[in-house]
């Protein structure tokens, strides 16, 4: 056992129970699911109240585990699979990583739920709802808080079942089906990495536990370790829509806004991020793996924000922003040991302010008609005030504007990149600081498109502002995206509280000064705004996107042609070859099968025509066949 | 001029013939002296009387092991075991023929043969109750000539008792009542053909003769020893194994059967397919056994193709057929060809497992294919049996008994488990493979497979398709048909499920002697 | 004269019987021709008989006769049957079964 | 307790009841499937106390029953179980009462101008299916094995045939006869075999035991197991001779396709494990290779033509092959974990594609027709039968939390090792499982109405319409096949009557599930989702079975890889 994960001491009192922090959730799911129309009056309630449960349960442990030494406890349930060399023991392990998300989790997942409870208040599906809301939280927590990368998968598994019953919670529409559809299929293309991955470490390690791998990663060849790393990160690509399996996140906006919010923004896109800082004892280990895992982080940064920047659709805009936001997580967990708490501390933060902004879009587009059409937009500062300040603070904490989150968490991770050093460090840097600013010129250009200018209403629409319980936790919220990033790096350092699992902070030498960074990226971001207004601020906003735009514009907003790419490289040829297998399967071997049937019938029929029932022909097959007799005979015997 | 001694014949041993052969000249003489009222009674009675005893006989002779009459007759345990089971089949046949509830002229068989079929007298005659009785004695003197052909230890009673066994056969084959023209043409075919196998039967006899001085099976094995095989005789060999494989219908020498078996009387056909064949292949195990064993080298390769010829012949060209006789006569000659797969499986020096096996086979197929041609009967329209397939579709809507009975009989011809069919297949191919010609074998299950899915035809038509509006209907058999499916169905399934006791009888009964 | 020209001799006589079963159409006449191939192995057996100096050829000889006769018996009442019937008694006329 | 002769009892009491229903009257249809069900559950409480009965660490073969059958072959009626026979008895014990239950309202395919047919002989046919499947997986005697083998076709062969869709009879006679052809080649082998320990032991026996002591020759021993092999593989179904499932699975009435996908098609896979492996160990070590090659080649084709089919029976069965492609690859890998996974596989599939069947059946008892485009938007209309699909569909794709994961990750997990190139090649399966799923789910249950459900007039002539994708291909396919399976086959269940009865009564006719259905698919969901959670329990009753398997083709029973440091436990045991 090495430092990187402390030996587990045996666990009492309060942390003895943490598997509570699962179970509620998953028995409100159950609940509802079997209970059936009678849970339809409370069921949503039961649901906030479960998740709730869940963040007290959480936050007790947390404190519970401040206490103990090596902050770190692991909880053996029962075994799950014990055959031959494999034994795997379900389990939890609660150390700082997995409370700092057990946190994130249940406690923007509970306000989500709250807001949910106005949000689909008119619905009626709202027991499903929020019974999968439950569901997901339940397997979200599981793949945070299980102790090997088996349990790890289930949780994975899981979420993206969640997935994708949400995104396609409203079934009759054929584009959200499709979209669930999509996000689940290139979801299990990454989730085949992360099974190749285990299959590996067991192959090798005979063991699937986070203690048993990370205690042995010496054991590895090089080569292996930098495999299992790459398989990893297929896993990870495929779940935080990373490059190159992004191209589901944007259409899985289909789903309720609150989903958009809490799945596809504040938590099970992350969990790319924790999975690979998880496995951060592996990557240490493979400096090759990491590299491409910068790399992802940086192409995927900028994918989403130049896509981000063409949109108009304000929560496809949302969705861009978060596949960049994730590529910078991935960016920072990619330099290794200086950026893992910096990509942790961004991703909390990240959480906090992006699902501010989703909520405040569902606001919008509650009162809006369910309209996601920035250009339908404008002039709603004064109709929605608290929608507008929350989503306000928000968009500045997303663009880095100085002392809120973002900047704080932001900046750190174009430090480290920069600290990184040489011509990588630089272009990373450069990509980082690029990225800065085309976020701030989108996000802009949204605010901008929605809540300034004339209004550019469809007729009949009478904008108004959400029930409390939908403000309440936009309110919340925005005091976690002013605050959250302070907080972290400096009243509390995260690294500090995640020492246990990723060893002590370096203080890295900065090649340059923090001052500057932050004012360069700020100068950036302020320039990027400036565009913004300059485009959609000054001039009226057409409401149609204009057609005759250049082909990079048609580029962005068509995500880049991830979309073509997947087709035209994966399903046609799929379907063409379906569509022939399908022909050799009847016609080759079935018809190799009713061939020989037919060919025997045949052979049969045209046998009979010897039969001819004329005794002379009778007469003459005897002779000949005595003949034949005879002869054989005397040939063998001569 | 010393007193001429006599051969001795031990009359005991030959009880068996003896009661048939009785039987059939006492039929003879009631023909000539008895009132036509009484015939038919008398006449089953008697043949029934002759057939019973002679299987009683051979139960009690059971363990003999002489050679008398000079040495042309040799009663040992395979002579016994078959002469046995050829009783039987006949007693049964016998039954067949002497229903009268099925046909409403109270007979299959046809009133004056003399008579010019489709002539004014013939009409008259067609709902007559006269029969010609004459069929019985004639039915004894054939069972007789299969028991005498089992037992012929000599070529030149193996060739007495062939033709004796033929001559009433080719008479039956033409007496039924219906489609008089289609049995009288299955007799002459019969006839003209039997005569010209007879023929080659014959000449390979004397060139046996002529290359070993002598006709004694015995004393050809002995000269086989001395001075080999010579030309002469290993295409006398051939003859008499082409005279023999006429009458089990092996191919290529099976041409008539599918025409004999449809033209011929149903119950006549039954009795062929059953008795013929038992009494074929015992001639052929004695023939190639005893006389030929020491030089086996000669005829199993020659054995080894009929076989597969047989058995492809049977299975392919049965999945063709349209009438359900013709097809079971294919079926008959599949079987011939796995017969002939326990006949290879002659060990060294006349051990191994292949008499009993075939012995074994011969039993189960007789009783079931006589079975299935009894259920035949059943099946009638306007003008007799309904043979043709089409005639079948949905029987199992019009009888579920008569469809279950039938497709029970098939699937124990198709082999599957839990039928005698099944049994039989195991023992003979065991036998094969223990031979070492497990090739032999695979060929004999694929042709099994084949042939399968025509006896599976009937059973879909039989259930699976709807009845025709005006398809046939199924005549309530008097008691002896009725005694002849019991009997049948119940060793089917007995000699599937507790095969045992017969097996070992078989396997006891399985040494030649001379 | 060598046994051998009688044996040779027998042997023509019973191809010629057989040819004659295939070739002729009168039901009658393949019959005797069959008869000849009967006849033609009594030959044979007579000469074996002497060759080898045993009496069974010419015993058997007799046997296949009164055979034969026998066989005569049985043939010509079924040929008769269907002339009767068919008004011909070529073997050609009876093939309403085949296949 | 282990005194009593449960396994006669098992084939007995459902032979019993078959003859007592078949006894019956045509016209007490009611009585007869009471009775049925009745006889059902005895055999279900009967697997129940056998298990109970059975030690898992005990004896490799228990509750053994020897009688002398056929002495002159050495042929004995012995029966006994282990691990993985006595699951697969738990399986049958399972699956039956449900599909008594899923049948309890069917009724043969309606014949134009003919009095309705009666259901008693179905029971009766249902009943003495079981019962012979109980013997096949209680056979100890080769020779009883092969009698059961070959028997179990009778009744299936008679399910399929008088009450199947409207290609029964095509169905049923190639049904048939293929496992014939299969059967036959291996009574060749079983012969081969009883020869061989006739030289070798002075006398023939057919022992299972006894056999397995044999020292057989390598070439002969290719030869007996190419003939078991052929067998099995067409029974399993292996590609290439998968090609009769799916002709079965879609005509065969529901209760059939459960009985035949779920437990008959088993006897295939599980003859690899207690005849191929054991018997023929030097053979099997020899030719693994090539048969992975089926395997894993089954898993990618038929995945693939599962997501070209139109017809929803059809296109579960093609899945079935595919996962009986995982089941073979976890055999022939040689390592316990993987064979564990086998068996595992064996007995969730058997629930979880069971399920699938059965609700598939029902949606098409609701819209009468098998084609998916025939549907759309159900979940709208029947949310609790949209559900179970959609439980059913992830069982079989194999979702962490239903029991398909567990066997499927310990099948993959353990071939790795030994297997990796193969293995990675499967996996492909996984996202290929979810593609053909999913597909299959959107099209029944997502989007607005369509076919059925569709309320303007032209009913399902909107089928061009309808959807494009692999479906459209995949009703090529059938067009090309001859109208004897593409048109009628919407006849099955009467479906053009459905379709083209006016739109409100087609509508109204989908409802959702009945209380009856509820109680049917239950016992499935629930063990879909413990044994998802809680499998160790089953792999404990099974493992020594496979480790003694295992041991008899020479591998380390401890497991695939060496445990190297670190591996000594996880989690927290250490």
């Amino acid at each position: 056992m090495n430092e990187v994960v402390p030996a587990s001491v045996p666990v009492d009192g309060l942390l003895s129970v943490a598997w509570l922090v699962i179970v509620l959730p998953l028995a409100g799911a159950a609940l509802l699911l079997l209970g059936g129309r009678r849970t339809d009056r409370w069921g949503h309630l039961l649901a906030t109240g479960t998740v709730v449960a869940a963040f007290a349960v959480a936050l007790a442990c947390t404190l519970a585990l401040t206490e103990r030494a090596g902050r770190t406890v692991s909880l053996d349930l029962f075994t799950f699979i014990d055959t031959g060399n494999l034994d795997v023991t379900a389990g939890l392990l609660f150390d700082p990583l997995s409370a700092a998300f057990t946190l994130l989790i249940t406690g923007v997942g509970a306000l989500i739920h709250v807001y949910s409870i106005g949000y689909m208040a008119h619905d009626p599906g709202r027991r499903r709802f929020f019974a999968y809301l439950n569901l997901f939280v339940a397997a979200m927590l599981l793949l945070v808080l299980g102790n090997s990368y088996v349990a790890l998968y289930v949780g994975w598994e899981g979420v993206g079942l969640a997935s994708y019953l949400l995104i396609a919670f409203w079934h009759t529409r054929p584009a959200a089906a499709t979209a669930a559809k999509k996000a689940f299929l290139m979801n299990r293309v990454g989730d085949v990495g992360l099974a190749l991955a285990i299959f590996l470490m067991f192959a090798q390690l005979g063991t699937t536990s986070y203690a048993g791998v990370f205690g042995s990663v010496g054991l590895l060849a090089g080569g292996t370790v930098t495999a299992i790393g790459l398989l990893l990160l297929l896993g990870a690509c495929g779940k935080s829509g990373q490059f190159p399996l992004q191209a589901w996140l944007p259409d899985a906006m289909e789903g309720p806004t609150p989903v958009s919010a809490l799945i596809h923004a504040a938590t099970m896109v992350t969990a790319g991020v924790y999975l690979i800082a998880r496995s951060a004892p592996l990557y240490d280990a493979t400096p090759t793996a990491r590299t491409v895992v910068l790399a992802v982080g940086a192409v995927t940064l900028l994918i989403g924000a130049i896509a981000g920047c063409a949109h108009d659709d304000i929560k496809k805009v949302l969705a861009y922003s978060t596949v960049s936001q994730i590529g910078y997580m991935f960016l920072a967990v990619g330099l290794g040991p200086v950026g893992y708490a910096a990509a942790i501390a961004h991703l909390l933060a990240h959480g906090f302010f992006k699902a501010g902004l989703f909520l405040g879009a569902g606001s919008v587009m509650h009162a809006m008609d369910d309209s996601v059409d920035m250009r339908r937009f404008g002039g709603l500062a004064r109709k929605l005030p608290i929608t507008f300040v929350t989503f306000g603070l928000g968009y500045l904490a997303l663009i880095g504007f100085p002392f809120l989150s973002g900047w704080w968490t932001k900046d750190a991770i174009i430090e480290a990149a920069l600290d990184r050093g040489g011509v990588s460090g630089w272009v990373l840097g450069g990509v980082a600081v690029l990225g800065a600013g085309l976020t701030a010129f989108y996000m802009t250009r949204l605010m901008l498109m929605t809540f300034f200018g004339r209004p550019r209403w469809e007729e009949g629409v009478h904008p108004h502002e959400a029930p409390a319980s939908m403000t309440a936790p936009m309110v919340l919220l925005a005091f976690g995206s002013v605050a959250a990033g302070f907080l972290l790096v400096s009243v509390f350092p995260l690294s500090g509280w995640l020492e246990p699992v990723f060893g002590e902070p370096e203080e890295a030498a900065h090649l340059v000064s923090p001052l500057v960074v932050s004012i360069v990226v700020t100068i950036v971001v302020a320039l990027g705004a400036l565009t913004a207004w300059l485009f959609v601020g000054r001039r009226e906003v057409p409401t149609t996107a204009p057609a005759r735009v250049s082909p990079v514009v048609t580029a962005a907003r068509r995500g880049l042609y991830a979309d073509t790419v997947n087709e035209s490289l994966v399903m046609r040829p799929g379907m063409w070859l379906t569509r022939a297998l399908v022909w050799l399967d009847a016609r080759g071997v079935d018809g190799a099968v009713n061939g020989a049937a037919a060919a025997l019938g045949g052979g049969s029929a045209r046998l009979g025509r010897v039969q001819t029932g004329f005794v002379r022909s009778y007469a003459l097959g005897i002779l000949g066949g005595a003949v034949l007799v005879a002869g054989a005979l005397v040939a063998v015997t001569a | 001029m010393g007193a001429i001694e006599a051969p001795d014949l031990s009359y005991a041993a030959l009880a068996p013939l003896l009661f048939v052969f009785g039987a059939a000249c006492v039929g003879v003489l009631v023909e000539a002296f008895t009132p036509r009222s009484v015939r038919h009674p008398v006449q089953v009675t008697i043949a029934l009387v002759g057939t019973v005893g002679a299987f009683v006989a051979t139960l009690l002779l059971a363990g003999t092991e002489e050679v008398t009459a000079a040495g042309a007759l040799a009663v040992d345990g395979p002579a016994l075991f078959l002469q046995g089971t050829i009783a039987v089949l006949g007693a049964l046949s016998v039954l067949l023929f002497s229903e009268r509830a099925l046909d409403p002229a109270r007979s299959a068989f046809v009133a004056a043969a003399a008579v010019p079929a489709g002539s004014v007298r013939d009409r008259e005659l067609a709902t007559s109750e006269r029969v010609q009785t004459e069929a019985y004695p004639l039915a004894s003197f054939a069972i007789g000539g299969m028991m005498l052909f089992t037992a012929a230890n000599d070529l030149l009673i193996m060739f007495v008792a062939l033709e004796v066994l033929s001559l009433p056969l080719y008479l039956l084959s033409g007496l039924a009542r219906r489609r008089r023209l289609l049995s009288q043409e299955a007799a002459v075919k019969y006839f003209l053909l039997g005569a010209f196998a007879s023929a080659f039967f014959l000449y390979g006899l004397a060139l046996v003769y002529g290359a070993t001085g002598s006709v004694r099976l015995s004393d050809v094995r002995v000269a086989v020893v001395t001075e080999g095989g010579s030309a002469l005789m290993v295409i006398g060999l051939g003859l008499l194994v082409v005279g023999l494989m006429f009458k089990a219908s092996v191919a290529p020498f099976h041409s008539w059967t599918p025409d004999v078996y449809q033209g011929a009387p149903t119950a006549v056909t039954a009795f062929m397919a059953a008795a013929t064949k038992v009494a074929a292949f015992g001639a052929v195990l004695r023939l190639l056994y005893v006389a030929f064993g020491t030089a086996d080298w000669t005829w199993r390769p020659l054995v080894y193709a009929l076989a597969i010829a047989s058995m492809v012949v049977g299975a392919v060209l049965g999945l063709t057929q349209t009438d359900v006789k013709r097809m079971l006569a294919y079926s008959s000659i599949a079987h011939a060809g796995f017969l002939l797969t326990g006949v290879i499986g002659l060990g060294p020096d006349g051990t191994g497992y292949g008499l009993a096996a075939t012995m074994f086979y011969l039993v189960t197929y007789g009783l079931t294919t006589l079975g299935a041609f009894g259920l035949v009967t059943l099946v009638r329209d306007g003008d007799g049996e309904a043979t043709h397939l089409s005639q079948w579709a949905g029987l199992a809507q019009r009888s579920p008994l008569v469809a279950a009975l039938m497709s029970f009989f098939l699937l124990a011809l198709a082999g599957i488990p839990l039928t005698s069919g099944f049994t039989g297949k195991f023992a003979v191919f065991r036998a094969a493979i223990e031979a070492g010609a497990w090739p032999l074998v695979v060929t004999a299950l694929v042709a099994s497979a084949i042939a399968a899915f025509f006896y599976l035809r009937v059973v879909v038509l039989m259930y699976f398709s709807d009845p025709a509006p005006d398809g046939p209907t199924v005549g309530v058999p008097g008691m002896p048909t009725t005694i002849v499916l019991a009997v049948t169905a119940a060793a089917t399934l007995v000699l599937g499920v507790l095969p045992g006791a017969v097996l070992e009888l078989a396997e006891s009964a399985a040494v030649f002697v001379g | 004269m060598t046994i051998t020209n009688y044996l040779v001799l027998a042997a023509i006589l019973f191809t010629i019987g057989a040819v004659g079963v295939l070739v002729r159409r009168n039901a009658i006449v393949v019959f005797m021709c069959i008869e000849l191939m009967l006849n033609s192995v009594n030959l044979t057996l007579i000469t074996f008989a002497r060759s080898t100096g045993t009496v069974e050829g010419q015993v058997i000889a007799l046997f296949v006769m009164v055979v034969a006769a026998a066989e005569v018996v049985i043939g010509l009442a079924i040929i008769m049957s269907i002339y009767r019937t068919r008004r011909s008694a070529s073997v050609d006329d009876v093939n309403l079964l085949k296949y | 307790m282990t005194d009593v002769p449960w396994l006669v009892l098992m084939i007995v009491v459902p032979a019993v009841g078959a003859a007592a229903v078949a006894a019956l009257p045509a016209a007490r249809e009611a009585l007869a499937r009471q009775l049925a069900l009745a006889v059902s559950l005895l055999v279900l409480l009967l697997a129940v106390l056998t298990t109970v009965a059975f030690d898992p660490g005990g004896e490799r073969f228990q509750l053994t029953t020897s009688v002398a059958w056929i002495p002159d072959f050495g042929v004995d009626f012995a029966l006994g179980v282990d691990g993985i026979a006595l699951s697969m008895l738990l399986l049958i014990g399972v699956l039956v009462p449900v599909v008594v239950g899923a049948s309890w309202r069917d009724t043969p395919l309606p014949r134009p101008g003919r009095p309705a047919r009666s259901m008693t002989a179905f029971w009766a046919w249902l009943l003495l299916l079981e019962s012979l499947m109980v013997g096949v997986f209680a056979a100890t005697d080769v020779f009883l094995f092969y009698v059961f083998f070959e028997a179990m076709l009778v009744p299936m062969y008679f399910l399929i045939g008088s009450f199947g869709g409207a290609n029964r009879q095509y169905a049923a006679v190639k049904f048939f006869l293929y496992s014939l052809l299969g059967g036959l080649v291996m009574l060749a082998s079983v012969i081969g075999l009883y020869v061989v320990s006739n030289s070798q032991l002075g006398e023939g026996t057919f022992a299972f035991d006894a056999l397995r002591q044999l020292e057989i020759d390598p070439n002969v021993q290719k030869l007996l197991f190419a003939g078991f092999f052929l067998a099995f593989a067409i029974k399993a179904p292996l590609v290439p001779f998968h090609t009769w499932l799916p002709d079965s699975g879609a005509e065969a009435p529901i209760g059939g396709a459960v009985l035949l996908v779920g437990v008959l098609d088993k006897v295939g896979t599980f003859g690899f494990l207690r005849y191929c492996l054991p018997l023929f160990p030097d053979a099997s070590r020899d030719l693994a290779p090539w048969v992975l090659v089926l395997a894993v080649a089954g898993i990618i084709y038929a995945a693939l033509l599962a997501v070209g089919q139109s017809d929803m029976k059809r296109l579960v069965s093609y899945t079935s092959i595919a996962h009986f492609g995982f089941i073979a690859l976890g055999i022939f890998a040689f390592t316990t974990e993987a064979a564990t996974g086998a068996v595992l596989y064996m007995f969730n599939h058997g629930i979880a594609t069971g399920l699938l069947f059965i609700v598939v059946g029902m949606v098409i008892a609701r819209g009468g027709s098998r084609q998916i485009r025939d549907y759309g938007g159900l979940a709208a209309r029947t949310p609790l039968l949209a559900g179970v699909f959609l439980l059913a569909g992830l069982a079989s794709l194999a979702l962490p939390g239903t029991n398909s994961f567990v066997s499927e990750f310990l099948v993959l997990i353990g071939a790795f090792p030994t297997r990796p190139v193969f293995t990675i090649i499967a996996t492909v399966g996984i996202v290929l499982a979810a593609l053909y799923v999913l597909l299959m789910y959107q099209r029944v249950m997502h989007g607005p109405p369509r076919g059925v459900l569709l309320v303007d007039e032209d009913g399902p002539a909107d089928h061009g319409a309808a959807d494009h994708g692999p479906a459209d291909h995949g009703a090529g396919e059938h067009g090309a096949r001859g109208g004897a399976t593409a048109v009628p086959e919407r006849g099955a269940g009467g479906a053009t009557a459905v379709l083209e009865a006016p739109a409100r009564a087609r509508v109204l006719a989908v409802r959702d599930l009945s209380g009856r259905e509820i109680a049917v698919v239950t016992p499935l969901v629930a063990l879909i989702l413990v044994l998802g959670v809680y499998p160790q329990p089953l792999i404990d009753l099974v493992s020594p079975a496979v480790e003694a398997t295992m041991s008899d083709i020479g591998v380390d029973p401890g497991g695939s890889t060496p445990a190297a440091p670190g591996s000594t436990g996880t989690g927290g045991t250490d």
